[in-house]
């Protein structure tokens, strides 16, 4: 693999970038790998990379129907966060936002990390008592929050209109290592580093049967043939599913379709990432100059990725309540992505009734902040059988009720 | 008693719409079987008119009734007159399986007339305004924006909206909005 | 130089002059201008800078699919950036700047980066400004931010000036494109008897067909335009409007029409834009198609611009690009711009054709004295801010044996595009068609509706055809196919005959020359905005990001705000090329809404202020506002938190309700929570399933308050239900439940228990409700008069119908707060005389009004729970100890197979309790209490948190409720709460009833 | 941006008039019931690509439940029917498989 690097770039300037090779390569698939992971978005990719990296698990495939990247990877808005309040949630969110703290240097592929602050916006008393519980909860998770002031608000986002007429700020909790990152730029740099391993990417190769013996898996069939594997990874978000079909089991998940929009580019404005979750709204400023926006879910299954504009009106209408200037911004494309959703919202990361199979799925509206972390536990799941990360995120805990709830803000009553 | 007051005691606007709230009416939610010859003479003797069918509404000025649902009606009498009717229409029906509430002070009633009413409906409820698609003697459930309402028309140019009373003061100032002076859509 | 010409200019009106600025200066057109053309007019060819190089930049094209001349508009809250001036009409007083550079368009200090251009290839950030690992959040990103972006943000301290709104339109047949092709084929859906709705994105019908010329039906085309608008508008069954886009086309014939009223009239009344919310049952898209660009070195100086806008800039406007001009071309429709430059009066240097032969325009371009280049292509062309000079050179080869002709503006042509994109919005699918070069809608593969067939149909040239015969045959049929669909029988009338000079077929020409060296490569220009140059879409190929998806991200093509217009196709047949394959195997980008971009204000709509979202407001809303209070948004409902005197905090309010209300009267309104009526021979057994409690044993004239919980097992509601008569019960519900909870009863009633005979009617708002609260609460209603409230007659959880005062009232003995206590419901028309009433006669009680916070901390102090605070969604009734609550007599109700799960029956779960600070202070809000050691991932092991906490001016100290592991087992013990503070609370475990534990001042 | 017919009011309602409900034709399963059953009937949907049976509320309308039978990839919509039932009625089966031939949906087709 060719190190990147500015000199590396001045070099092949001279050349007029004539030398630059392959990202990765473009290998056809072998009889048999160790370990294939199905699905190569971030967290597929991530979890082979770790396997790789953390357990010398590097006999890999990762077999993509699509490109590389191609789904929900490249279609989120980019916020990484770990200000989740329950135990499990915070430890792989938190996990992942310090790995990515150090990932364009691990990857030698700049992901463009920047931790520019996330910011929840308090719009009532119940969510002011539901920030604060969750600052003490950070607080022992080793997640670094805190609550701030809605002058302090202001300072850090001089756009925001802190007395709207319906809900004034209150205050904050205010994550300062949140931010975003390029979101394709997580899938080609796990995807490069991969390929440096040594493992293959399979693109435009369906898996359309899984083959197991005596409850065991013993390798896929795809498009490009059957392939072997001792171990499988089913990490195909909206897809699951019907991977999971193919396997033998059933999983708890509906497909439904979540929107995005962004505005033409401007000038900086806004340096932090603020979610404002009492109006359903959050935006940030990419480093193109674009607002960048999340909307709201359907509540119908769907695989269209499209999804139903009242949404996208909804978002923007508070949008510009809490941010009157964007009035006179223009939305610039908005798109949908399909988002797997469980039955407490939370993901799944869990062996299955087929030994060797495991499934990573289930992220819903927040994949993409926990793409490393959920690697990180994937890979040391499927190489040890055991991770403290994912551990909460069986597929039992359904049966047993012990659900992972992240909207507390169930009942709001007085 | 003390003189009762309506959600915004008459307030009125006037844009490309004349848009008023209508003062206080006297409505009771009437819940039964809508093909039940005791429940269609409750309603008779309350209004004057029959059981309307789907999506119908019978009303003379004051007084009628529209069709909400399969098992639902909303009965309209005076005001002053509602205690009283709502009484006889419980005792007519005590046989049967029916509820009949008094949902008079729940509710606020606005009109909205003028030649662009239609127009001014059309800006908030997701419902085909035209002429050959609604008219006087039908009546739409549906969204006035972001609060549920009612409408139906009196006259070819006189909407009759009905909301929640706490959702009184928000829909008359959307009513406002669409009715904006230089708003005129021009298509109805 | 770029000038106004002495005649020609269609669409102005040259005795109407208009004045604007432009950077500042002051500059003329004529009503009709675009800004675009009134800048040429004036010679401002240079209109921006480019996004990553800064390159100057004019504009190149004549309509929405602009790239290049984006200028902020306007001043103070009427600024807007990143206006396009070639669809920007000039009004007397417009103002506008150009974007994204500093200090000035003219010297831009950004510019730098063209010079560093070879070192800035595609994706270059991805290689670089890795370390050191700092410097990317505070050097490099800042760095690159302030670069890229384009235009400035609006006004952030004034709101926006002008106001928006939505409307809703229904139609048999919708057609967006108010050109040639969709004006015919509005007509063909409208004759046969079709309601149609006609929508059109500028002021003026016809579209480009009156500049390309030709004649219909023997007529010029202008006339048949005239004549067909005129037809259009006296049909009662057609709505014509122009200024309106159609932005995007959604699933099942749902369209949206952007219409811009006043951003030409600024300031006049109404709304500045509208969104249509269209519903349509067949949509004919006529959106025309747009001119490609050619790929040639300097593509992108000022100056370069598509043939058909220049002759636009000619016909339409009057006004010439240049002086002396050369036209490049693979086609021979650019020959129409020579012709009709020439015509004008301007020196037409040469035309430089990539094909060996062209057509007989070629034939009449010759006659007209102009020099044409076959087999000849453009190498470069030199200029920085303007073109100065053009070199040509074979088109076979690498751009050798040039020749350099002096001339100050090219016109090119690659080729047409149909403007596919709103037939791709909905899953329309294309096929690419090789004569054309250029994809275009499969009629095979429509977009589906709710019924499964097509609902969308392209017409005219936005459906291949070019030639103006072959746009009027294809509108007509679809018009009457869309009519056909829609139920209607279409009138067997012939199409309009269009007559144009035949052309010779136009070749794919996706770089000039064909060999072009990688000098040449590096300044040949995809996207212009973006800075996208055919060397940076060969380098992404070369790396692996094969996938148009990967090439688009890695190089940024067709992501700027035109959305690759220009570019997309051209960069996909150099991605094709460059990976050996073909482009319709590379595929296209996905189209998504909207068209072009439309305001965030007109997506919004009404929204704003006043009517952002409802605020419901009970009916004496108006007095609590008069009387100090400090609102509280609870869901849509606004409740008063306290009511702050003059001089008093809002903390020093709360403490004075709090002590009152114990100790005299407190008045509290109730309205907002919820009252259902339950009604029906079967409704006790109903009630029975949607309670924990038994319900259906109730005693009419009793109370009872009872538990609501999901199949889940979690607590969704509580709240005191009342039997009214022997077949109707009514339930109150938490404020935010009322709608929830009916929905919740209706559900159940009509999906499960269908057969049940049960009706609920929400009554919620019929009902002004005032809790009267303290030891005095039964003196005040006594001094009403009316009905008897004693002990005897009206005891603790029963109601009575009767009257106080002169108020026909509902009165429940119930009371959240341990006191004696009363809930009066009265009509919610005499709410406020009612409340007055309470007020006036409570006076010589020591009356005073009360809000939630002084509600809440009397239902702590008496350890009562409250939705929201104690439960939050994952919090069983046995958690708080409400087991008593749990009926054991009845087989089933929601939410009893859920508790007997194996963690809900786990001893181990965190359990109600009372907390009290060891130095009496208060336990910060959402404290979680910590136990020893730390979890496998690292994290300290919680044992508990707290669920309300307040200070309590009865008792002079903090107080607060918590959920802690075996926290029952524990009383009196010590546990820890480590604040965020830095501070470590201590606590001890008590009883959560902290005051009158046993209940004697309610039972008074 | 859905519309849906109504069955009970008879009103072509669009989406903002709606609310979702989730999967049609679930058997309630309470106490008594084994912990595969209660698990399957509160968490485990269908999720096909293809025809889905589903529960809607007119909400801002006439507020009655009802069920739509509906493709997830198309979002073509078959048909509408009563609350008041445990499976599809036949027609609204028949027009499924006039469109989709052999498509199935748990234990139906």
């Amino acid at each position: 693999m060719k190190h990147y690097s500015a000199f590396a770039v001045a070099r092949e300037a001279l050349r007029y970038h004539t030398g630059w090779e392959r990202a990765w390569r473009s290998p056809e698939p072998k009889k048999r790998y160790d370990a294939i992971i199905v699905g190569a978005g971030g967290h597929g990719l991530a979890t082979a990379y770790y396997l790789g990296k953390n357990y010398g698990i590097q006999n890999v495939a990762v077999i993509e129907k699509g490109w590389l990247g191609g789904g929900n990877t490249g279609r989120n808005t980019t916020i990484i966060r770990s200000n989740y309040l329950q135990d499990p949630s915070a430890a792989i969110y938190e996990k992942a936002r310090g790995l990515y703290e150090d990932l364009s240097q691990d990857l030698n592929y700049n992901i463009m990390f920047s931790p520019r602050g996330v910011m929840m916006l308090a719009q009532t008393q119940h969510e002011i008592r539901g920030y604060q519980r969750t600052s003490h909860a950070n607080a022992l998770q080793g997640v670094k929050t805190e609550w701030i002031t809605p002058e302090r608000v202001k300072e850090l986002v001089p756009i925001i209109n802190l007395d709207g007429p319906r809900y004034p700020v209150l205050g904050a909790l205010w994550q300062e290592r949140g931010g975003t990152a390029r979101h394709d730029a997580v899938a080609w740099g796990y995807a490069r580093a991969c390929s440096a391993m040594g493992m293959d990417i399979i693109q435009q190769c369906e898996v359309t049967g899984v083959r197991s013996r005596d409850g065991r898996v013993v390798g896929v069939d795809t498009t490009k043939g059957a392939i072997d594997c001792d171990k499988l990874g089913i990490v195909v978000a909206g897809h699951s599913g019907q991977l999971a079909e193919m396997a033998g089991f059933r999983l708890p998940l509906e497909a439904i379709a979540l929107q995005a929009l962004v505005s033409e580019p401007i000038k900086p404005c806004m340096d932090v990432v603020v979610m404002a979750n009492t109006v359903h709204g959050y935006m940030s400023q990419s480093d193109k100059g674009e607002m960048v926006i999340g909307g709201g879910t359907d509540g119908f299954n769907n695989y269209t990725q499209r999804g139903s504009f009242h949404h996208i009106e909804e978002t923007v209408r508070a949008l510009v309540e809490t941010f009157p200037m964007i009035s006179r911004l223009k939305m610039l494309r908005q798109w949908g992505g399909i988002v797997d959703m469980t039955g407490d919202r939370s993901p799944i990361l869990s062996k299955t009734p087929l030994q060797g199979c495991f499934i990573n799925g289930g992220w819903g509206t927040g994949g993409f902040k926990a793409i490393p972390g959920s690697g990180w536990g994937m890979a040391q799941l499927m190489a040890t059988g055991h991770s403290p990360l994912t551990e909460a995120f069986s597929l039992d805990r359904f049966k047993e009720g012990r659900f992972i709830d992240e909207s507390v803000a169930a009942g709001v009553a007085h | 008693m003390s003189e009762p007051i309506s959600a915004l005691n008459h307030a009125s606007f006037s844009g490309i719409a004349m848009v008023e709230e209508c003062g206080l009416q006297g409505m009771i939610t009437l819940r039964g079987d809508l093909s039940d010859k005791v429940l269609a003479k409750a309603v008779k003797d309350a209004t004057g008119q029959k059981v309307p069918a789907q999506r119908e509404v019978l009303v003379k000025g004051d007084t009628g009734v529209a069709w909400m649902s399969t098992d639902e009606l909303l009965v309209l009498v005076p005001y002053a007159e509602v205690e009283a009717k709502l009484a006889d229409m419980a005792g007519a029906l005590s046989g049967t399986h029916a509820l009949a509430v008094n949902v008079s002070d729940a509710r606020a009633v606005f009109s909205v007339s003028g030649p662009s009413a239609r127009e001014v409906l059309g800006k908030v409820a997701p419902v085909e305004l035209s002429a050959e698609a609604f008219q006087p003697g039908q009546i739409r459930r549906s969204r006035l924006a972001q609060v549920a309402g009612a409408f139906w028309m009196d006259d070819a140019e006189t909407f009759r909206v009905v909301c929640f009373r706490s959702a009184a003061d928000y829909v008359f100032n959307l009513l406002k909005v669409a009715a904006q002076p230089g708003s005129e859509v021009g298509v109805y | 130089m770029s000038t106004r010409l002495a005649k020609q200019g269609r669409l102005i009106d040259r005795s109407k002059k208009v004045t604007f600025t432009f950077n500042g200066t002051s500059m003329q057109g004529y009503e009709g201008d675009t800004l675009a053309s009134a800048l040429l007019a004036n010679d401002q060819m240079m209109m921006g800078r480019s996004f990553k190089y800064h390159r100057p930049r004019g504009v190149v094209a004549s309509g929405a699919e602009e790239p290049n001349a984006l200028v902020g508009l306007g001043q103070g809250n009427r600024f807007e950036p990143n206006q396009r001036a070639t669809t920007t009409e000039v009004f007397n007083g417009l103002t506008a700047t150009s974007q994204n550079h500093w200090p000035n368009l003219e010297f831009d200090i950004g510019a730098v980066n063209t010079a560093l251009a070879r070192f800035l290839p595609a994706g270059f950030y991805y290689k670089t400004f890795i370390h050191p690992k700092p410097f990317w959040k505070h050097v490099y990103e800042p760095i690159i931010r302030r670069s890229a972006g384009l235009g400035k943000a609006p006004d952030k301290d004034n709101r926006d000036a002008d106001t928006y709104e939505h409307f809703y339109a229904f139609t048999d047949v919708l057609v967006v494109g108010g050109g040639v092709a969709g004006l015919q084929a509005a007509k063909a859906a409208a004759q046969s008897g079709a309601k149609v709705l006609l929508i059109e994105q500028t002021a003026h019908w016809g579209g480009r067909a009156p500049v390309d010329g030709g004649t219909v039906n023997g007529e010029p085309v202008d006339k048949f335009v005239e004549q067909l608008v005129s037809e259009l508008e006296t049909m009662g069954n057609v709505t014509m409007r122009s200024r309106c886009m159609g932005a995007g086309i959604y699933d099942h014939g749902y369209v949206l029409g952007y219409e811009r009223l006043s951003d030409h009239t600024p300031g006049v009344q109404g709304p500045r834009h509208r969104l249509w919310r269209i519903r349509a049952k067949q949509v004919v898209t006529a959106t025309g198609a747009i001119e490609r660009s050619l790929s040639f070195a300097g593509n992108d100086v000022p100056g370069v611009m598509l043939a058909s806008a220049m002759r636009d800039y000619v016909v339409n406007w009057g006004v010439t690009p240049g002086d002396r001009v050369i036209v490049a071309t693979n086609n021979d429709d650019a020959y129409r711009t020579a012709i009709t430059l020439k015509q004008a009066g301007v020196d037409v240097l040469r035309i430089v054709d990539a094909r060996a032969t062209a057509g007989p325009l070629a034939e009449e371009a010759r006659q007209l004295g102009i020099r044409v280049d076959p087999g000849k292509a453009i190498a470069k062309v030199k200029g920085g801010k303007r073109v100065k000079k053009v070199a040509i050179c074979n088109q076979e080869g690498v751009g050798g044996a040039r020749e350099e002709v002096e001339a100050d503006a090219v016109a090119m042509s690659g080729g047409w595009s149909p403007v596919v994109h709103l037939w791709s919005h909905c899953g329309g699918k294309l096929i690419w068609d090789e004569a054309h070069a250029h994809f275009r809608p499969d009629p095979d593969r429509p977009p589906l509706g709710a019924d499964g067939k097509g609902f969308v149909l392209a017409a005219g040239s936005s459906n291949g055809p070019l030639a103006l015969a072959d746009v009027l045959k294809d509108a007509d049929a679809a018009g009457k196919a869309a009519g056909k669909a829609v139920g209607h029988t279409p009138k067997r009338t012939k199409a309009p005959v269009g007559e144009t000079t035949a052309e010779a077929p136009m070749e794919a020409v996706w770089l000039m020359p064909a060999n072009a060296d990688i000098q040449l490569r590096m300044k040949s220009w995809l996207d212009f905005q973006n800075d996208v140059k055919v060397s940076d879409v060969q380098l992404a190929a070369r790396e692996g990001y094969e996938s148009v998806e990967h090439t688009k991200r890695y190089t940024t093509l067709g992501m700027a705000t035109d959305q690759g217009k220009l570019s997309n196709i051209n960069g996909l047949a150099i991605l094709a090329d460059a990976l050996e394959s073909e482009i319709p195997k590379v595929g296209t980008t996905t189209f998504r809404p909207p068209y072009t971009p439309i305001s965030m204000g007109a997506i919004g709509g009404e929204a704003r202020g006043d009517v952002f979202q409802p605020i419901r407001r009970t009916p004496m809303h108006n007095w609590h506002d008069k009387n100090g209070a400090d609102w509280e948004p609870v869901g849509h409902w606004r409740r008063t938190y306290a009511y702050v005197r003059p001089g008093e905090s809002v903390h020093d309010a709360v403490n004075r309700e709090v002590k009152n209300t114990r100790e005299n009267l407190g008045l509290l309104d109730a309205s907002t929570l919820g009252k259902l009526i339950v009604k029906g021979p079967d409704a006790g057994k109903f009630l029975d399933m949607m309670y924990t409690n038994m319900m259906s044993t109730l005693k009419v004239g009793k109370c009872r308050y009872g538990l609501m919980c999901s199949e889940n097992g979690f607590l969704i509601d509580d709240g005191v239900v009342a039997r009214i008569d022997e077949d109707t019960w009514l339930c109150h519900t938490t404020t935010g439940g009322a709608e929830r909870i009916h929905g919740h009863m209706e559900e159940w009633l009509q999906t499960e228990w269908w057969d049940w005979k049960v009706y609920v009617a929400n009554v919620t708002e019929q009902y002004a409700q005032v809790a009267v609260v303290g030891p005095n609460a039964r003196k005040v209603l006594e001094k009403l008069g009316g009905m008897d409230v004693s002990k005897e007659v009206l005891p603790f959880m029963e109601w009575r119908d009767g009257k106080i005062g002169a108020f026909d009232c509902r009165a429940y003995r119930i009371s959240f707060s341990g006191e004696l206590s009363y809930e009066i419901a009265v009509p919610a028309s005499q709410g406020q005389a009612f409340w007055d009433a309470l007020i006036e006669a409570g006076k010589e009680f020591g009356v005073m009004p009360y809000g939630t916070e002084c509600l809440h901390i009397l239902r702590a102090e008496k350890g009562f729970i409250m939705i929201g605070d104690e439960t939050d969604g994952t919090v069983i009734p046995q958690d708080l100890g409400l087991h008593w609550a749990l009926s054991k007599k009845k087989d089933d109700y929601l939410g009893k197979r859920a508790h007997s799960r194996s963690h809900m029956a786990d001893p181990e779960r965190w359990k109600l309790v009372g907390l009290e600070t060891v130095d009496g202070s208060v336990l910060p809000d959402g404290a979680y209490a910590v136990g020893e050691g730390v979890n496998a991932n690292g994290q300290r092991n919680m044992i508990g948190r707290v669920t309300s906490t307040y200070y309590s001016a009865n008792l002079g100290k903090g107080i607060a409720m918590g959920l802690i592991k075996h926290g029952p087992d524990r009383m009196g013990e010590i546990v820890e709460f480590p604040g965020t503070d830095d501070k470590i609370y201590k606590a001890k475990i008590v009883d959560p009833i902290f005051f009158d534990k046993d209940g004697e001042k309610q039972n008074v | 941006m859905l519309i849906l017919n109504c069955p009970y009011c008879g009103v072509d309602a669009e989406e903002t008039e709606l609310a979702a409900g989730g999967e049609a034709h679930l058997k309630r399963f309470g106490p008594g019931s084994s912990e595969d059953e209660f698990h399957d009937y509160l968490f485990m949907r269908e999720n096909p690509k293809g025809v889905h049976f589903e529960r809607w509320r007119h909400a801002n309308g006439c507020g009655k439940w009802f069920h739509a039978a509906r493709c997830t990839q198309t979002l073509e919509v078959f048909g509408t029917y009563s609350a008041q039932t445990t499976e599809p009625p036949q027609e609204i089966k028949d027009a499924i498989t006039a469109k989709r031939p052999g498509w199935t949906w748990r234990n139906l087709s």
